[in-house]
């Protein structure tokens, strides 16, 4: 059996992302005056096969070295249960 | 002198960089795969833009772990002059040699058009032949060229004066302190998002950029393309 | 979108699901008696249904296109290959193509706009060609809703998406705006490239036991009968369509555009044929191949690299996943040309070989799926002659009287012209598209045409589109001698001698007699153009069904052309150089409002006839002004088009800080009026005797440039002076406050 | 209080997913071929003012809307706990 997880990057509180604020702008004036705020982020679903050891290390290295930049960026991960 | 520019999965400013110092500035210049595990015999060696990996996870995140990197690493801590022009600078703060890191622009699109500079330190290997606070002008082609960095990292950068470009009259993409190049601490690896390498022949209307090059080829070139 | 048990043959007679993929009745009979003599199966059927679709066959628009001359002694591949090939000399050859994405990017803009470069750069590629330059021709629905943003804002991000990575630079087009192309806008790109001429590629598999081998991308269920989908009218049903949206990879593409290129610039020896696979993907592209050489073909299926489980030989040969390219490959090279592919990281595969008996067999999990002769699917197509119809707008025309602005306000109205979105400055589009990459573009977007400068030459090519439907829905004659004309005057306009053609034909239902008639007058006045300036016609694309809910949108040809300077430095633009030179315009101005912008802001449609013009005259007038700008007598030059003399004065001195002083002796409307044919130059003063001379009654002087930051326009009827920062302001903002607006 | 709601967006099944691939591709050239496949995401966080009457239907609203390309796309989404 295979394991899923997911993970949550975003930027960190201190960056400002154009992105949320266009989208922000624009549900606003689309008539949704009630939404106060949108921020945006990206998730990776990652596949592992069943035989990782250590999930938890696997998830932390890929992040680390490759899917966040820690000048922006900060991530946290779940793991899914399977589909 | 030996110039090296490194050709990653996606690079496709290659042939301008290389066309810029080989046929205006008659510079020996070479491509190297990013497979390659050397670059010995290289005098400088340059990172061109485009989109490396297809730019498809952030701006260069994925080129920084081939082969060849080690060695610019390597090369660029010998204290041998590193130049990264827009994706090649996305690259370089990939992968740890200058500080920062480049977001997408302020306004979310792609920008061409010809950016207003100031060069803030002229007494770099780079930039030697422009005069401090000249005005110059560089075309822009980026979808992600709007420099971030923390606070202190910020000061420090204003301080050891390693802002090297910083945009004029108008900030295209958001920069943080309008920062448009950068160079670390001890002056051999510059990184900007302008290209230089598109600004070397009067025939394309403009050569600003064309001493960039001279600045590291040091007088000792013959160029076709008079400065203006 | 699985199909677990496809109906057998007797199900397909009776019930008749070819209907929906777009095959009629009658062909499927043609198909099983005359040309099988059995019940085709449900593969087979599909293949028929894709093949002989409008896209794949140009069975109802052959006839038609067959009037378009395409030989001259400069052509070295005309219609028929992925490209077609001029020769520039020196041993080079230029490659171009145009082709329209217009249905697909109507449902998905942004991956619809993408894919249609990323397939038209792969015809390039396929012919060997090193891919220099795109062009995009747009046309939208005005900018007045919502919907109508998210398209324009979809379709340049697609465009620029896939050009900028690819490292192609997107260095011209144009973009139009008329509540017609609403629901359906046009999308048409054009790639132009250069190949040694002993390097040309051609989409054949010849010599039997060859290999086919597929490259790329993995196949995947994505576009399945998008070919089908593009030759049928489509109404708000989009929900069944939605399977046809295909998904740009740039990055891909650019390691099977350096990998193939690679292949057929240094291992000539290895490689038979190669084509890329557009529409209709992996059927259209082997059969095709076999079909051109001659020759048979085995395909096993098994072998495509796949992306999903469980497709269907269906699927797998029906589906449109981008970014492949099919190769023959002569026996004994495969692992070569495995190798070189895996070296880019790409998949390689041998799928299938040459046979001897011109038979197309396909086998799929150890089963004949296909087996019907090659030619039924590329040859044996019905061609349709098509009813054709007057219609009758046109036959009530010339009772209606010729429509006049009168008396106006001309200062006024030219600040108004300015804003009209098809006049105003594009570039808050334009900039986003990487124009300079390859350092080759000596003129990029903004000018009359795009001039490219020839490495290792002194010679550049320049490069423009132009699409018009506002005068070929009045007259597509005329309209479609007036479509290529302006094409060749924005070359000549920027030094070019005019060279060949491409063509996107963009039109409405072909069901309907009366697009037929525009058809095929529109060909018509294009071909006696292309005659007369001897341009052939070297590929092109047809785009039909072009309708949304029922309504058809303007015929609207596009032109594509390429043209040639002997010497770069020869370029022109519109901008003017300097005080005192004086301005000259070529060709005579007549009161032609019909069709014109001036006539669609103050009465908010189009009407009327056109007026006809002698080519021959327009030819001759062309060449004197080329002839003056190689003898150095011309400081600037630009054609004159929408919104007439005005606009195009203005046009002068938006990039410089100069002004004009005018004097016409035609009246204040006339300004506007848009006669086809013409030019304003500027002339130095030391070299106005030698210009006159040259050019005879065909120039007449009309002004000078200043100093001062105005234009002063002084005519029969009145005198105006227009405040130039105060009309630059105007012609920038205009499209950039529309893009902003809402709801 | 306002509430606070996280709308995913991925591509359809489907559709293909190039950025997935190339990033699979690199985390398992980086030495981890336990990862069998890596899907990229993106989520939406969407602050809502407390007034809200019907959280469910602004969000199916701006999704619908604006968030998500149906084309390509499907969304879900989660109500998050107060942060
Ligand atoms: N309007 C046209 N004028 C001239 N040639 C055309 C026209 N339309 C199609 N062709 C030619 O017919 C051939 C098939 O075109 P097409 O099916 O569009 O190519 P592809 O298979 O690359 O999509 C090409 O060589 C093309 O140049
Ligand atoms: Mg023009």
């Amino acid at each position: 059996m295979a394991v899923k997880a997911r993970i949550f990057v975003t930027y960190k509180e201190s960056v400002f992302d154009p992105q949320g604020q266009t989208i922000t702008d624009a549900v606003q004036s689309l008539g949704h005056p009630e939404v106060k705020k949108v921020n945006v982020g990206k998730f990776f679903d990652v596949l592992l096969d069943s035989t990782t050891t250590d999930v938890a290390e696997t998830i932390n290295e890929i992040s680390e070295q490759l899917l966040v930049n820690f000048n922006l960026e900060t991530y946290r991960y779940e793991l899914l249960e399977e589909g | 002198m030996r110039i090296a520019i490194i050709v990653f999965p996606g690079s496709n400013c290659d042939v301008d960089l290389f066309e810029a110092l080989h046929s205006v500035c008659n510079t020996d210049a070479q491509y190297v795969s990013y497979r390659e595990k050397s670059l010995a015999d290289f005098d400088a060696v340059m990172i061109p833009g485009g989109f490396s990996y297809g730019d498809y996870l952030r701006c260069g995140a994925i080129a920084r772990f081939s082969n060849i990197m080690p060695e610019v690493v390597k090369f660029a801590r010998a204290g041998k002059p590193v130049l990264g022009i827009c994706n090649g600078f996305q690259i370089l703060t990939e992968a740890g040699l200058l500080p920062g890191a480049l977001k997408k622009n302020n306004n979310l699109k792609f920008i061409c058009k010809t950016a207003a500079l100031t060069v803030e330190n002229n007494a770099t290997l780079f930039t030697k032949q422009y005069h401090s606070k000249e005005k110059i002008y560089l075309p822009i082609a980026h979808a992600d060229g709007s420099y971030y960095a923390e606070k202190n990292v910020l000061s420090q950068l204003e301080d050891q004066q390693q802002v090297v470009f910083r945009y004029a009259d108008e900030n295209p993409n958001g920069s943080l302190n309008n920062i448009a190049g950068i160079i670390n601490e001890r002056g051999n690896v510059l990184g900007m998002m302008p290209h230089p390498e598109r600004a070397v022949e009067s025939l394309l209307g403009n050569v600003d950029g064309l001493r960039v090059f001279k600045s590291l080829l040091e007088g000792k070139v013959r160029t076709k393309e008079a400065s203006r | 979108m699985t199909i677990k048990m496809e109906m057998s043959p007797q199900e397909i007679k009776q019930k008749k699901p070819y209907l929906e993929w777009g095959l009629s009745e009658k062909e499927y009979d043609y198909i099983a008696k005359k040309l099988l003599g059995r019940l085709p199966n449900y593969t087979e059927t599909g293949l028929f249904a894709v093949m002989w679709s409008e896209h794949c066959s140009y069975k109802k628009s052959k006839a038609v296109l067959r009037e378009f001359p395409n030989k001259n002694a400069r052509v070295l591949q005309g219609p028929g290959e992925g490209a077609g090939i001029i020769d520039i000399g020196d041993g080079q050859g230029i490659v171009f193509k145009a082709e329209s994405h217009n249905h697909p990017s109507a449902v998905e803009p942004y991956e619809g706009a993408a894919t249609g470069v990323g397939g038209i750069i792969r015809d390039i590629f396929s012919m060997g060609a090193r891919p220099i330059a795109l062009l995009d021709s747009l046309h939208f629905g005005e900018i007045k809703d919502s919907r109508t943003r998210y398209l324009i804002n979809e379709v340049v991000a697609g465009i620029g998406g896939y050009g900028n990575c690819m490292g192609i630079p997107t260095v011209g087009g144009e973009i139009t705006f008329d509540e017609c192309y609403a629901d359906n806008p046009l999308v048409n790109a054009m790639c132009v490239g250069i190949i040694a001429q002993s390097k040309m590629q051609k989409g054949q598999a010849k010599g039997v036991g060859n290999a086919v081998m597929y490259v790329g991308a993995k196949t995947g269920r994505d576009g399945i009968h998008g070919a089908t989908f593009a030759s049928t009218d489509f109404s708000d049903e989009r929900e069944t369509q939605r399977s046809a949206v295909q998904v740009g990879d740039p990055f891909m593409e650019k390691l099977l555009l350096e990998a193939c290129l690679l292949l057929t610039s240094k291992h000539q020896e290895w490689l038979v044929g190669i084509q890329d696979m557009g529409a209709a993907g992996l059927v259209s592209s082997s059969c095709e191949m076999a079909s051109k050489a001659g020759s048979g073909m085995i395909l096993e299926l098994d072998n495509v690299p796949q992306r999903e489980d469980g497709m269907s030989a269906y699927e797998i040969m029906l589906s449109e996943s981008q970014e492949r390219m099919l190769l023959c490959v002569r026996a004994g090279f495969e692992e070569e040309v495995k190798k070189l592919f895996h070296d880019f990281g790409l998949d390689a595969v041998v799928i299938g070989r040459v046979t001897e008996k011109k038979d197309y067999l396909l086998k799929h999990h150890g089963q004949v799926v296909t087996n019907i002769p090659v030619a039924s699917l590329t040859d044996d197509v019905l061609e349709e002659s098509s009813r054709e119809k007057v219609p009758a707008r046109i036959i009530k025309r010339n009772e209606q009287p010729t429509w006049h602005p009168g008396q106006l306000a001309v200062g006024d109205v030219l600040c108004k012209m300015l804003q009209q979105p098809t006049i105003a400055s594009k570039r808050i589009f334009t900039e986003t598209y990487d124009s300079q990459v390859r350092t080759n573009t000596v003129v990029g977007p903004g000018s009359d045409a795009a001039v490219l400068r020839i490495r290792q030459t002194d010679k550049a090519i320049a490069l423009t589109t132009d699409g018009n439907g506002r005068f070929v829905y009045l007259d597509p004659f005329i309209g479609g001698k007036i479509a290529v004309l302006e094409a060749a005057t924005n070359l000549v306009a920027s030094g070019a001698k005019p060279l060949a053609i491409t063509d996107c034909l963009n039109f409405g239902d072909p069901n309907d007699p009366e697009v037929c008639w525009e058809l095929h007058q529109a060909v018509k006045g294009m071909a006696a153009a292309c005659r007369q300036l001897d341009t052939p016609v070297i590929s092109g694309n047809v785009s039909l069904y072009n309708e949304s809910n029922g309504t058809a949108i303007f015929p609207t040809p596009m032109v594509g052309m390429v043209g040639l300077l002997e010497n770069v430095r020869n370029y022109l633009t519109p901008t003017v150089k300097s005080v005192g030179a004086q301005l000259f315009l070529i060709g005579k101005t007549g009161n032609d409002f019909a069709g014109t912008e001036i006539q669609k802001m103050l009465t908010g449609k189009f009407s009327g006839p056109l007026n006809d013009f002698s080519l021959t005259d327009e030819v001759k007038k062309m060449e004197k002004l080329l002839q003056a700008n190689q003898e150095g007598l011309l400081e600037s030059a630009h054609d004159l088009s929408e919104g007439g003399l005005a606009v195009a004065l203005v046009e002068l001195v938006l990039h410089n800080q100069l002004g004009l002083s005018v004097s016409v002796d035609f009246a204040g409307e006339q300004l506007f009026s848009e006669t086809p044919g013409r030019f304003v130059v500027s002339v130095a003063p030391q070299n106005v005797a030698a210009f006159k001379k040259l050019m005879g009654t065909d120039a007449v002087l009309i002004g000078e440039v200043t100093s001062k930051r105005e234009c002063e326009l002084t005519y029969q009827d009145g005198k105006t002076v227009l405040n130039l920062e105060e009309a630059k302001r105007l012609w920038e903002d205009a499209i950039p406050c529309l893009m902003k607006s809402r709801d």
